[in-house]
């Protein structure tokens, strides 16, 4: 069971934690306007990556924030937090 | 040498001296017809039916640790086909018509048991999908049928159909024909069978790369074994086909998680067939040597780890106490863990790739154990064929940009 | 009492005896006897049956090791458990212990007929036979492989015992409380913080109460054991014995299983610990290895390890002339010892020339030394009356008869935990073993376990894993050593035609391991599964080195070069029972239930399970079934009025100045453009297009809006607007807050509805003009201040009467009487669907299943196509979902008037193999006066008006397809 | 009802009073300007409370705070927020939960029967959501215990499991 650091409440067990899939995509801006094969990338295509996986966690029972996580996938070890919104950064989460 | 009864008595005259390798073992040759990169079930199947059903023995099996070491060798084993969509039921029921001969085809004991796969339901809802799928079934012409709890009480007498559940028993969907069989036998036997037919199995050996010429065609693989030529080359990699697909350029629709299991100690028979609970989470069988063979969820982030967390094991036992509470002073005995590859839809993929010679075949998700020989067959087809065999064909990648799902996960909620 | 008791025993109480029966015979012990020591002390060698060849076998081990001696015990009814290790079960007063895997006992028992036949079943013999016939594998020889297999009998009964579990946070966990680990936690109770220390045995002390002559700190063994646990307690130390660390998780989460009590009843029986540590000390010890040589695995051959356990915890002396076969130190201290308590011993050295102040030791204690000599047979049928020694296997052997034979064949630090942690493990050459290597976890292994040898090094070493000072370490005297003197595991050549065991539960032979090399099974994970060496219940602790050395020998290959598999949890066999903890019957999980519950369980309510909710489903009549009870209230709905519990959907409340643009972006719908005071039906898209969720939007001010969800979609919906508030358009000024609880539900319909709240609302205008179909008001009911939505699920007028959760009883109550002077009455959830389903209306979760687009289900008209973007608005742009085949919602209604099965296929009676599309709900219509159902068609829409058929099982019944509003079609209704 | 749940020696666990509860919304930045409305600080620390004239503020996530006071005087609070020159959302919940009042030496352990956080990091006045058993609960520590809360319809689950934590804590 993971212990996640959430940037709001300090470190929890996983169990408190809704995983919420990979972390940046971005959604087309004119969703309308883009071709099938940019929105079903968008919908589906992931990088899966071995080693260090940015991902989205919402601390469902607890502040409720989505927030982001950067783990390694070989190891399942944290290795950062960082509010949503920010740029993925591999120390501290800082923009 | 042939394995028979017969064979075992004569070598037990010899100490046992006399039995040769189960497959080859060579040197990667410069270059192959075709390449699979990935030595588990499916992969190893793949070969052999290329050899056998299409004559095409210039084939390399390549597997980065030892054969069946994937998810092959880490399932619970269940074979079942009462699948709910048109194109899964024949997908895998493809596969349940090739395993009841297959022991006998690869003359190799793969322990295939059909003693019935029982899917509970618990709500009114569970009732409502589970008759879908049984009418379904039925019309497909698979032996799915719907059980009352007292039918289904006789059919596997441990069952608690008793109101004291806090979800009761209100039916159950059984499948006869399903069952499980012996995962590593599997690997073993397709890998001794396509070796007797030419097919060269190579063990250790990592794909670091994977070459293309000026057209963009493939032309073989790098190695931890150096180069390999290959004119075509099938992905058969579960729980690596994102970095392997990665090679060539392709991004593709998968999240890779564990997904663990446990075994109980072994005790006398007490455990007839399999039995599935979606509301309650959890799948249970008894092997031969008398462990009670239990399923867990996946964990819920993607991981290759093949670890997971001991909440999921916890919840799985939980589940299983909940339902069969004589089993509370039954103990683990061992627990494991695999890497699954899940799709947006939870049906697997058997694809062209957009790139020449390039085909992959993944997907399989929590359940790809059962679809081991039609998964070969089908995939050895495209191959062999260049182009998708029917039953496969709606399992194309491109079902993910034309929105044509076939979403087993949202009606079934939880597949195995 | 028996001759095979002597003096000392730290573990048991002398004043006392009681007794157990092992099968059928009664035996006698102290408190503190496991049943192995019990046993051994009258003389009982013959404990349990291999579970191959049934081979006759005694105690291997003393502990967890142990693989032989496997018991079913029980302690009354439905107290009884299968395959318990003799070794570590406490007897208590009239318990009952039985052998297993013996029939028809234990001294005669006819499966060793597969002894005499182990020349046909080699190991992975069952993969080349039973082929033929092809029926053959499941029919006949399946079954009778299941019956030969398996060890103890299943328990058949409900568990009666309590399971209890508990969080744990600290600092510091020292796992084993043996010398290091003891060392460690006194060094890190000094340093502060919350400290745990948890070690599997009966008390605290581990293999230092092997060692009764050696001193530490001045103070003999026993006494500074005792003295450590008093300054442990006294710094406030969880100690916790009798516990086992049996998962090492990420994050530092070390899940415990404590056996609380062995008897059971009203106390806690086990308890699971999840304890999340800082940091953690592994100190789990060492097993010591046999060796393998033909026939090693006669009762009375055990390790010399286990025959120490036995003198110096329980006063058990293993035999009278014993025999001990060792290739390293660690044997002649146990050999001193045994002597000592009065056993002739001699001791045969494989080397030949062992060091010379032991040799000089065991003179002076009167044991014989023979060096140069290995032990290559033995003979006796139920327990070890010679050895055969000589000085190498195919050399002039002789005799030495024995009743005892014990196997110091090196010893194995038990790497497990560490593993488990995702640590690597390494080859010491110098310790030849595989040693705790690198770890990314917060975590240290001290002591014999990573190969430290004397009892001075393990001590200073777990000092200073504690954060001690490494000066101030306990202070041992030396030569009194732990005895974990390294040797190489023996690869013992090829031999005669007899059988060395190096897997004994599972009858793996040194033969068996080569022929799977011999086949090609190299890789040492396929090794482990062709000849199943390492799978037996004792997991491998006696057996995978052996077995590794001798494949390694097989293959020209080093030990490390050939590897070694991965350890997993658990550490040692866990119950079900302590992994469940408190997660049984009504804690499994949790019944949610309405604050109206009670009323519907006073009004004699079915219920259903809707996800943890309890639903009321019908209200059955004395002699009603529920068809019966259904159609009343169906009848009572559309003639009168009905009362309906609808607390259990989900209501979020949504409040800001962009909370309207936020609705609109999140519903396929438009809601700004909603009036305050009404409300709108809308659908909820996944991003994909699909349904994902429906209800009813009203507005309560320009920037409030209550949002009602599907009882089970509550906090599905409310994670997604979230998702995409917190995270894809975090500029817009809204809040969400979850309202389900705060209301209770009570949905009015029925032609009577208006009436009936006309005689219970005050402040609100009921006239249609002033409250409206889909409209909102706030009033107040027995001076309960609500928010009446004036919706309908039924097609019937109807009002949804919301109430703070505290308040909803007196209001109910006020709404039930008012509604039965009406002529109507309560209906339930089987009510609600058939109401519904004869308007057309559906259910998300049932006419949808993941796959429906809302112009499938004929909402179409639901989306606003010219919104510039919204949830899903995107994929259903896609040619598929666009495409005028797919399934689309029709009613069928059948030509023989017969009530079809939910989840019938629909068919082209042309083409009946060929699915068109399933029945969603089917249902018997008092209303309409026949059966109709609701199904997703191919083209549905343009089928309508033509005739299909349903295939059942009887065959094909003709269907009229007709549009889904079978009832009231103009809505007239609505507004009654 | 009795308003006692259990005792376990000087411990008890027993029903909390009924009180408002405003789910208060907004913009960190404007906590001085909420707090003003609210007629006293509202903490800028996490998981902290604070306190004025008779009500409390639980401060649970970046832009949220739970005000906790006297059932009376829920309408006078509510109204403060009526006319506010800032954005915010204020939600009545006080009838979404129940609460228990835990008191005594095994508080804590009983607890951790079900919780998964480490306690000790909560001080008094500390204040946070977690799990207890399969539910979500709001932990707040006072003076004299804790003060759990959860969603009414999940209070027989948690009384039961509650029971089942003390009774295992009598056992020996």
């Amino acid at each position: 069971m993971l212990l996640i650091e959430c940037p709001h409440c300090g470190p929890r067990a996983e169990i408190e934690f809704r995983y919420s899939g990979e972390a940046h995509m971005v959604r087309p801006a004119a969703a309308a306007a883009c071709d099938d094969a940019t929105w079903a990338a968008y919908l589906y295509l992931r990088d899966n990556v071995r080693g260090e996986h940015a991902e989205r966690w919402r601390h469902t029972h607890g502040c409720g924030q989505f927030f982001n996580v950067v783990r390694d996938t070989l190891t399942d070890r944290v290795v950062t937090t960082y509010p949503a919104g920010h740029a993925r950064s591999a120390a501290g989460g800082e923009i | 040498m042939k394995f028979s009864g017969l064979a075992l008595l004569r070598q037990s005259l010899g100490g046992h001296r006399g039995w040769d390798r189960q497959w080859r073992s060579p040197e990667p040759k410069a270059a192959y017809d075709v390449v699979i990169v990935g030595g588990g079930g499916h992969g190893l199947a793949t070969a052999y039916y290329l050899a056998s059903v299409h004559g095409v023995t210039n084939v390399a099996v390549l597997e980065r640790g030892w054969i069946g070491g994937g998810n092959t060798g880490r399932n619970t084993t269940v074979i079942r086909s009462n699948y709910l969509f048109d194109e899964s039921a024949a997908l895998y029921n493809h596969a349940l018509d090739l395993w009841p001969g297959l022991s006998a085809e690869l003359n190799y004991n793969l322990m295939f048991s059909p003693r019935g796969v029982m899917l509970l339901a618990h709500t009114l809802h569970d009732v409502h999908i589970t008759k879908r799928h049984v009418h379904s079934n039925r019309l497909h012409g698979i032996d799915n049928v719907w059980l009352d709890p007292v039918e289904a009480k006789a059919f596997c007498p441990p069952l608690d159909i008793s109101e004291r559940a806090r979800y009761p028993i209100l039916g159950a969907a059984l499948q006869k024909s399903g069952g499980t069989a012996r995962h590593d036998a599997v690997a073993w036997g397709y890998a001794r069978a396509a070796s007797a037919l030419g097919v060269d199995i190579i063990e250790n050996c990592a794909v670091l790369g994977i070459g293309r010429d000026a057209t963009g065609s493939v032309v073989g693989v790098e190695t931890s074994r150096g180069p390999i030529g290959a004119r075509k080359i099938g992905v058969v990699a579960a729980g690596a086909t994102s970095t392997i697909m990665d090679m060539a350029g392709v991004r593709m629709p998968l999240e890779s998680h564990p997904l663990q299991a446990l075994v109980s100690e072994p005790v006398k028979p007490c455990f007839p067939c399999v039995v599935m609970s979606n509301t309650v989470h959890a799948y249970i069988s008894q092997s031969d040597k008398g462990e009670l063979v239990i399923g867990a969820g996946a964990d819920q982030y993607p991981s290759y780890s093949q670890t997971g967390g001991v909440h999921q094991l916890t919840l799985a036992v939980e589940a299983i106490c909940e339902m069969f509470p004589m089993f509370g002073r039954m103990r683990m005995l061992r627990s494991w863990g695999g890497t699954v590859d899940l799709t947006p839809d939870r049906s697997p993929i058997l694809s062209d790739t957009g790139i020449a010679g390039l085909y992959v075949n993944c997907g399989w998700g929590t359940g790809g154990f059962k679809a081991t020989p039609g998964s070969g067959h089908l995939f050895a087809h495209h191959l062999a064929t260049g182009s998708a065999h029917p039953i496969a064909a709606p399992f194309s990648l491109d079902r993910y940009t034309t929105g044509r799902l076939i979403d087993e996960a949202a009606a079934a909620a939880v597949a195995h | 009492m028996s001759v095979f008791r002597t003096a000392g025993g730290d573990a048991i109480d002398r004043s006392r005896t009681i007794s157990f029966s092992f099968d059928g015979t009664r035996i006698e012990g102290h408190p503190g006897d496991t049943i192995a020591s019990a046993l051994l002390a009258n003389g009982v060698h013959l404990m349990g049956r291999s579970f191959k060849y049934h081979r006759p076998r005694g105690v291997l081990g003393a502990g967890t090791e142990e693989p032989n001696a496997l018991v079913g015990v029980t302690r009354g009814p439905g107290r009884f458990e299968p395959n318990q290790r003799a070794t570590l079960v406490p007897i208590t007063d009239g318990m009952v212990v039985e052998s297993q895997n013996r029939s028809p006992s234990l001294a005669r028992d006819i499966g060793a007929v597969n002894d005499l036949l182990s020349a046909f079943i080699p190991a992975g013999f069952y993969y080349k036979t039973f082929m033929w016939p092809r029926s053959f594998w499941a029919k006949v020889y399946e079954p009778v492989i299941r019956r030969a297999a398996g060890l103890g009998r299943p328990p058949e009964v409900t568990d009666p015992d309590r399971y209890a579990q508990r969080w744990a946070h600290c600092e510091t966990l020292v796992v084993g409380a043996g010398p290091a680990g003891l060392a460690a936690a006194l060094a890190a109770a000094d340093a502060g913080g919350r400290v745990i220390l948890c070690d599997e045995g009966e008390t605290i002390g581990g293999r230092l109460r092997d060692m009764p002559r050696a001193t530490i700190d001045g103070l003999t063994a026993g006494k500074w054991i005792v003295q450590a646990r008093t300054r442990l307690e006294n710094a406030g130390v969880r100690l916790l014995t009798r516990t086992t660390a049996y998962h090492y998780g990420i994050g530092n989460l070390v899940t415990l299983a404590q056996r609380c009590t062995d008897a059971g009843g009203a106390r806690t029986r086990e308890r699971q610990w999840m304890v999340r540590a800082g940091r953690v000390i592994i100190a789990i010890g060492s097993i010591e290895r046999p060796i393998v040589f033909p026939n090693n695995d006669r009762p009375g051959v055990m390790l010399a390890s286990a025959a120490a356990g036995f003198l110096h915890r329980y006063g058990v002396l293993v035999g009278r002339h014993i025999v001990i076969a060792t290739q390293h130190d660690s044997a002649y201290r146990t050999a001193i010892d045994l002597a000592g308590a009065g056993a002739a011993v001699t001791l045969v050295d494989r080397r030949a020339r062992p060091a010379a102040d032991l040799g000089e030791a065991c003179s002076a204690a009167g044991v014989t030394v023979i060096t140069g000599h290995i032990p290559i047979d033995t003979r006796g049928r139920l327990r070890v009356s010679k050895v055969a020694i000589a000085p190498a296997p195919d050399a002039a052997h002789r005799w030495l008869p024995c009743d005892a034979l014990l196997m110091a064949g090196g010893w194995t630090p038990s790497v497990h935990l560490h593993s488990q942690s995702g640590g690597k493990v390494a080859w010491d050459a110098q310790s030849a073993a595989f040693l705790p290597g690198t770890t990314l976890a917060a975590q240290v292994s001290a002591g014999t376990c990573r190969g430290r040898v004397t009892l001075a090094d393990c001590l200073a070493d777990g000092w200073t894993a504690g954060g001690g000072n490494g000066a101030s370490a306990p202070a041992a005297d030396d030569r009194t050593d732990t005895g974990m003197s390294p040797a190489e595991p023996d690869a013992h050549p090829e031999g005669a035609r007899r059988k060395a065991f190096v897997d004994f539960q599972n009858d793996v032979t040194a033969k068996d391991i080569r022929l799977a090399v011999r086949e090609g099974f190299r890789s040492v994970e396929h090794l482990k599964r062709y000849t199943t060496n390492g799978m037996a219940t004792d997991q491998g602790r006696t057996s995978n080195i052996n077995a590794l050395a001798i494949a390694a020998q097989a293959m020209g290959q080093t030990i490390p070069g050939t590897g070694l598999t991965t350890f997993r949890a658990p550490y040692s066999p866990t119950t079900f029972g302590t992994m469940t903890g408190f997660t049984r019957g009504r804690l499994f999980d949790p019944v949610r239930t309405t604050p109206m519950h009670a009323r519907a369980v006073a009004a004699g309510a079915v219920f259903e399970d809707v996800g943890q909710w309890k639903r009321a489903r019908f209200f059955p009549r004395p002699g009603e079934d529920m068809h019966a009870a259904t159609a009343r209230e169906c009848i009572s709905v559309r003639e009168a009025v009905g009362l309906f519990d609808a607390s259990t959907l989900g209501k979020i409340e949504v409040v800001g100045p962009d909370a309207a643009a936020f609705l609109d972006l999140l519903y396929a719908g438009r809601l700004s453009t909603l009036a305050v005071g009404r409300c709108r039906y809308a659908l909820m898209l996944r991003e994909d297009g699909f349904i994902a969720d429906d209800g009813v939007i009203a507005r309560l001010a320009t920037d409030r809006f209550h949002v009602t969800t599907t009882s089970g979609g509550a906090a599905s919906v409310l994670n997604v607007m979230e998702d995409f508030r917190q995270t894809e358009w975090p500029d817009l000024r809204v809040w969400l807050t979850s309202t389900t609880e705060q209301w209770a539900v009570a949905g009015v319909t029925g032609p009577r509805a208006r009436n009936v709240l006309a005689a219970l609302v005050e402040g609100v205008d009921l006239s249609s003009d002033a409250f409206p179909h889909m409209a909102v008001r706030q009033g107040r009911i027995a001076g309960v201040p609500v928010r009446i939505f004036r919706v309908s699920f039924t097609g019937e007028t109807g009002y949804e009467i919301n109430v703070p959760a505290r308040h909803a009883l007196p209001v109910w109550d006020a709404v039930a009487a008012a509604v039965a002077a009406a002529g109507g009455g309560l209906y339930g959830t089987e009510a609600a669907h058939v109401l519904r389903a004869e308007k057309g209306y559906i259910i998300v979760g049932q006419e949808t299943d993941g796959t429906a687009t809302p112009d499938d289900v004929g909402l179409g008209k639901m989306v606003a196509a010219t919104k510039p973007d919204f949830v899903g608005k995107r994929s259903l742009m896609r040619a598929a979902m666009r495409d005028p085949d797919r399934k689309q919602l029709v009613a069928l209604l059948t030509a023989d008037r017969s009530l079809l099965d939910e989840g019938t296929q629909v068919v082209d009676p042309a083409s009946p193999r060929q699915s068109l599309g399933h029945v969603s709900s089917t249902y018997p219509s008092v209303t309409l006066g026949r059966p109709f159902a609701l199904a997703m068609v191919h083209g549905g829409r343009s089928l309508l008006g033509t005739k299909l058929a349903v295939a059942t099982a009887a065959g094909p019944v003709a269907v009229d397809v007709v549009d889904p509003v079978l009832y009231d079609p103009s809505g007239a209704r609505l507004d009654v | 009802m009795s308003d006692l749940i259990l005792t376990l020696g000087d411990t008890s666990a027993s029903r909390a009073p009924d009180e408002a509860q405003l789910l208060l919304h907004g913009h960190p930045r404007d906590r001085a300007a909420l707090s003003a409305l609210a007629g006293f600080d509202l903490s800028d620390t996490m998981l902290a409370s604070t306190a004025g004239s008779g009500w409390h503020a639980l401060h649970l996530s970046p832009d949220e705070w739970l005000l906790v006071g006297p059932n009376g005087g829920r309408g006078d609070m509510a109204a403060r927020f009526a006319e506010a020159p800032i954005v915010l959302s204020l939600v009545d919940i006080s009838d979404r939960s129940v609460g228990i009042d835990l008191t005594g030496p095994l508080a804590d352990d009983l607890l951790a029967g079900g919780c998964p956080l480490d306690l000790a990091t909560l001080s008094p006045g500390g204040c946070t959501r977690t799990l207890f058993g399969k539910v979500t609960v709001l932990l707040w520590r006072r003076d004299d215990g804790w003060r759990m809360s959860h969603a009414r319809s999940y209070d027989a689950y948690v009384v039961d499991l509650l029971c089942a934590v003390a009774e295992d804590l009598a056992s020996p």
